[in-house]
């Protein structure tokens, strides 16, 4: 896998770290660097959160910098509001992004609209940290993947990284941003492997794509805990002698257009993935993306290997609801044999 | 406000009738079912937890230390009543009625372990914190309406206390004076979150007087006291004199849930300290030494069935079918739009093919 | 414009009504024949709802059917639910599209998941109102069009009619419907202007959208408000020689593919319009379905003509916001000028 | 619980003082400037509805009647304290600062109404009820952390306190003892919906037992009990006591709204009895004239100030420049993402076409 060194700063040197511990890696960096830094959430205190995030973080940094909260998410982001407002980057956990529709309302009509409410009088520089999707057996409603809930409200960026990587640097841009950021986890990549993650800051842009690997026959796209599944994807595809690009979107508004349009242009189809529902899902952002810009290229319609119109089931049936490597490679043949 | 709201017991720690009220009512049957109910559902409890430990059932929210209030509150219930319970709520609702088999399949991800016994009106756990709370509100509004006499149930935590959902679902309740009652059980944590950190109040049995609503505290490990408290709550919802606000204080002695690592917040210690002087089943044990109802026969005869009881529960669940891939379509609508019918047919064939 | 009479009873007679009049006559159809349907909402009572959908049917029907409720719109769709599975079938007023995010847990994981998590034992069969959309000069928020946050949410349907005829069909149909609906109705639709609806029950169906136009040039798909504003620029076009079809959806979930289909296969190009935002907007499903439908018949891209990404603007700038004729007119020479 | 919360007054119905407490401080400056700034925004209000009805100002909602409880509790705060305010209290922000044409723009779509006046730390009106109290507590955590010594108000009304995020605001602060008072205008209706449909408690002070935080009720007509009461509150906040909650009692004569008729849902001539006996402003003209403060060529002045600094205002709103298109989006995040600058261009393109 290709790895872009984006750094703002020279590192020291590197660790290997799964990506929730380049998370935990990029949220002390922040807190060390910046004191209106704050991290708030339900128990990311002495537990150190549900996924062990914030270990060891309230311990380093203390109560006023690593707060536990009352189970309150209209609160946690309301008050949020408040502090970054006045001063402060509040990092806020939502324990799933399941349970993060208590705070909708907070997050539609104000983190993402205060700025422009008070022509960037009050701004609010927040983060909102929320693991996301199915696969790990969890409970209903904690495996949701609403990421394009988001995506279409206007005046919040949502970042989803797939490697420990660059977890750590989207974070750190994503605190550094100016504006509000979501920031998706997924809770099947949390431990899934390590990498190589340098110490200290570092930034990945926020709005840039990445190839993951090269093909002049098809083009993937996907982001999250979908990237391992195009990858094996394309793995199988490239055995069967078709060459696909493999793109990481890694952000998912604003979606780096530039990379689909030049891949797309190049392989003349497309197979977008994604976990979450197919109606109303991102994938029809990006299939607007590529009418937009390469209509005369595409060679065959593009396919879509989603999750299905139905909420996200209880877990015996999740692997059925969740895309696999299958469901893309037929995908993949269908637009080669169009 | 806890001199306001004393916690209330009838039965003390030591087994000793300290309230006499209800003394009348203390019948051996009545005592001997509470006994029962309270094993039965600790019994249920420690396999789920030794279950899952041995990768036979998922993820699994433990109440062993709660059983009083569960069982004691769902005992208290009319069987024509509603139930809306949490996820760690199993005690209540095996004790008011639902399958086993279908709670153990309920925690291995199967979908229908939500399907309620016949007759019987038990809601699905509320997986989001507190949003049950307006649910049982409007059930109870609806019985109202229908002019029955029948009343509803709303099982949830502390930590359930600061969500927005408590208090709208309180505020209606008490507005349209549902016949409703509010049973929290305050086990003094949410997850790693203590009881101080979540409220800057002594209780939250005084939250009621935020609504004009009768508030009780009273003692969660006293079956007793949970039982005649949640049944006279239920009378004046009956008639007609609106929702009650029950705290009843508890604790659980295990983990959040068993991917949950309670050291890693309080002392365990603690937990043991409780379970020797607090313990539900304890304290009825005691209680039924003093006032010579304790009966070894009876004991072992119950033990053995709960235990077969439970064991069939188990085998119930694995032996239940294998999910069907139809359920992932076929419940959303009652009749499944064409996008779902689409996916739903796609899917089949993609599957046909690589079978 | 073309009406189709899709009657369950003939009707006694017909009325002169404006949309928000209709609305009203659906429900007291509904209140009459039915029972267990309730109405519920703030200022519904003797204000008859701030639009006056309400007006006069506490009056007719007593507080027990027609009922005030707090200001509370996750306690009105939370008890509304409890209602619901309780033999009731609540029509609940939120009373305005941008105040319905309290409520939005209360709808994401619950109004649209009962039946499944349940396996049908329970269901909801509730309709929520709300009145949406810009160019009524309201305060911020009132004006948000927000349908694609539902379309994207299994297990609920979206309705939005732009006709008095239609809402109090798709009303009754609402109402009728086993499952949750949301029903949308335009503000600026309501007292637009009048129309013959018939007296008594009558069902539109849902999922069915409506041709208003035949034209072989290009087709235009949209629904509720921008329906007027289609139709304008389809007659700016006929002047100018260019004949569209013209699309009024009328259901968003689920959406009626063959009538798109069938035309776009006919015209080659289509305009979508709508007055959400792009980014994540409706325009992108229905491009979708163009995608997998029609892929061979396609002329030129697919143009959208929608709201920008900005939260809806302060009124001052809500005319430059919301779609024009003007703007689609562009839209319709771009895809005929490919 | 009206008996255990009465409603506190200085200055009674007929200007008599009834309350020794503050004699002290009512000096006669403070009560000219009471007198002053109800008087003040009593005639902004005027003319807003005027403007509205003459087509010259969009739908506006009149806190007439209301101007002691905003002019009251504006006047206790200190200048770098912050305030969270609803649509109905431009009178509370026009009092701590708030510029009038800006207030005038913002009623008439320009959210160049939005901008505070330099220094001001005025948060925009909050039109989705209750939103702003999280925010309030939030704001005033962080002056906590700052340590500094200010603090923040937040304004709601009656039926603000139904919402979820009013009790999640008011936990929050109280856990967090933020130094924030909660400033309620109970005006006994939410548009038509009348307190007794809104909830089934008898004040809203008793409210603040649920968090044990101070509940203070108040008459909202009696300028000197609010002024008093707000202080003293933001004195508890500074001084590390935490939030409290205070319940100004009051009534708004007109519309909810200039698209609202009262008469559909209410008998009008009781805003007209309580003109005559409660009216803000009358009441602090009884005062002054029973404590020999009345002086006519002082009023006479006054109002002439106030008259040509309203004028002024409208002129302002409407000598102010046009609205800019770029505004429509170019604040929506600091550097613009490429869809929205893509779509401004082909705007801005287009209508550099039409024109
Ligand atoms: C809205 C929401 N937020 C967060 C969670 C995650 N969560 C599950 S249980 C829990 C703690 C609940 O505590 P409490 O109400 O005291 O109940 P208990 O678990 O102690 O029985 C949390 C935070 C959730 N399920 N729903
Ligand atoms: C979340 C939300 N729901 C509904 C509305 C519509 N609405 C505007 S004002 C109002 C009544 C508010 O009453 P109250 O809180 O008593 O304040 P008042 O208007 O009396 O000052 C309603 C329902 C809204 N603005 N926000
Ligand atoms: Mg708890
Ligand atoms: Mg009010």
């Amino acid at each position: 896998m290709m790895i872009e060194k984006e750094l703002v700063n020279r590192p020291m040197g590197t660790n290997q770290l799964t990506l929730v511990q380049a998370i935990t890696d990029g949220l002390r960096t922040m807190l060390k660097e910046d004191d209106s830094v704050l991290i708030l959430g339900e128990d990311v205190g002495k537990n150190g959160g549900v996924f062990r995030a914030t270990e060891g973080l309230q311990e380093q940094f203390g109560e006023n910098r690593v707060m536990d909260t009352p189970l309150s998410e209209a609160g946690i982001v309301g008050t949020s509001i408040g502090m970054a407002v006045n001063g402060f980057k509040p990092v806020v956990e939502i324990q799933f992004l399941g349970f993060i529709y208590p705070a909708f309302e907070q997050i539609m009509t104000h983190v993402s609209r205060i700025r422009m409410r008070t022509m960037g009088s009050y701004t609010v520089p927040m983060v909102i940290r929320a693991p996301y999707g199915a696969g790990i057996r969890a409970p209903e409603v904690h495996s949701d993947s609403v990421e394009a809930l988001f995506t279409h409200m206007p005046g919040i960026k949502v970042v989803c990284p797939s490697s420990a990587y660059d977890a750590k640097g989207l974070l750190i841009a994503a605190i550094e941003d100016p504006d509000p950021v979501l920031f998706l986890e997924s809770m099947r990549s949390y431990r899934a492997n390590r990498e190589e993650v340098p110490e200290g800051k570092y930034m990945v842009e926020i709005g840039k794509g990445k190839k993951l690997q090269d093909g002049d026959d098809v083009t993937l796209i996907t982001w999250g805990a979908m990237v391992p599944v195009a990858l094996k994807a394309a793995e199988q595809a490239r055995i069967q002698g078709m060459a696909c690009d493999v793109i990481d979107l890694r952000t998912l508004y604003p979606i780096d257009k530039d990379i689909i349009a030049e891949s797309v242009q190049k392989t003349g189809r497309a197979v977008i993935i994604h976990e979450a529902q197919q109606t109303g899902g991102l994938g029809n952002d990006i299939i607007s993306i590529i009418n937009d810009t390469s209509f005369l290229f595409l060679k065959s319609p593009i396919e879509r290997v989603t999750g299905f119109d139905v909420p996200v089931p209880f877990f015996a049936l999740e692997d059925k609801y969740l895309p696999t490597p299958q469901r893309v490679m037929k995908a993949i043949e269908k637009v080669m044999h169009f | 406000m806890t001199v306001e709201f004393p916690i209330l017991q009838i039965v003390d720690e030591n087994g000793q009738l300290v309230n006499e009220q209800y003394r009348d009512q203390m019948t051996k049957e009545l005592v001997k079912e509470f006994y029962y109910n309270i094993l039965r559902i600790r019994t249920f409890d420690r396999k789920a937890v030794s279950l899952q430990r041995q990768g036979r059932l998922g993820t699994y929210a433990p109440f062993e230390g709660q059983e009083a209030s569960q069982a004691g509150s769902a005992m208290a219930l009319d069987k024509d009543d509603w139930i809306f319970p949490t996820y760690r709520d199993h005690g209540a609702t095996l004790t008011f009625g639902a399958g086993m088999t279908r709670t153990l399949l309920y925690w291995n991800g199967r979908v229908e372990g939500n399907v309620p016994e016949e007759g019987k009106r038990i809601f699905p756990p509320a997986v989001p914190i507190a949003t049950q709370i307006p649910h049982a509100a409007g059930a109870a509004m609806a019985e109202k309406r229908k002019g029955t006499n029948n009343a509803v149930i709303a099982y949830f935590g502390d930590g359930a206390t600061s969500e927005g959902d408590f208090h709208e679902g309180l505020n209606f309740a008490s507005v349209f004076q549902a016949p409703v009652v509010f049973f929290n059980q305050n086990n003094r944590f949410a997850i790693s979150v203590p009881i101080e950190k979540q409220m800057n109040s002594g209780t939250i049995a005084q939250k009621a007087l935020a609504y004009d609503m009768p508030g009780v505290r009273i003692d969660g490990n006293d079956i007793f006291a949970v039982y005649f408290q949640v049944l006279e709550a239920l009378n004046r919802a009956r008639n007609g004199l609106g929702p009650t606000l029950i705290e009843a204080v508890t604790w659980r002695y295990g983990a959040h849930t068993t991917s949950d690592d309670p050291a890693k917040y309080r002392d365990q210690s603690e937990s043991e300290t409780i379970r020797k002087t607090q313990d539900p089943l304890l304290r009825i044990e005691r209680y039924m030494k003093s006032n010579n109802l304790w009966d070894k026969e009876w004991i072992k005869k119950i033990t053995e069935e709960i235990t077969t009881e439970v064991e069939q529960a188990v085998r119930g669940m694995e032996q239940f079918p294998k999910p069907n891939v139809n359920d992932l379509f076929d419940n959303v609508f009652e009749k499944p739009t064409w996008t779902i019918a689409e996916q739903k047919e796609q899917y089949l064939q993609f599957t046909r093919r690589e079978a």
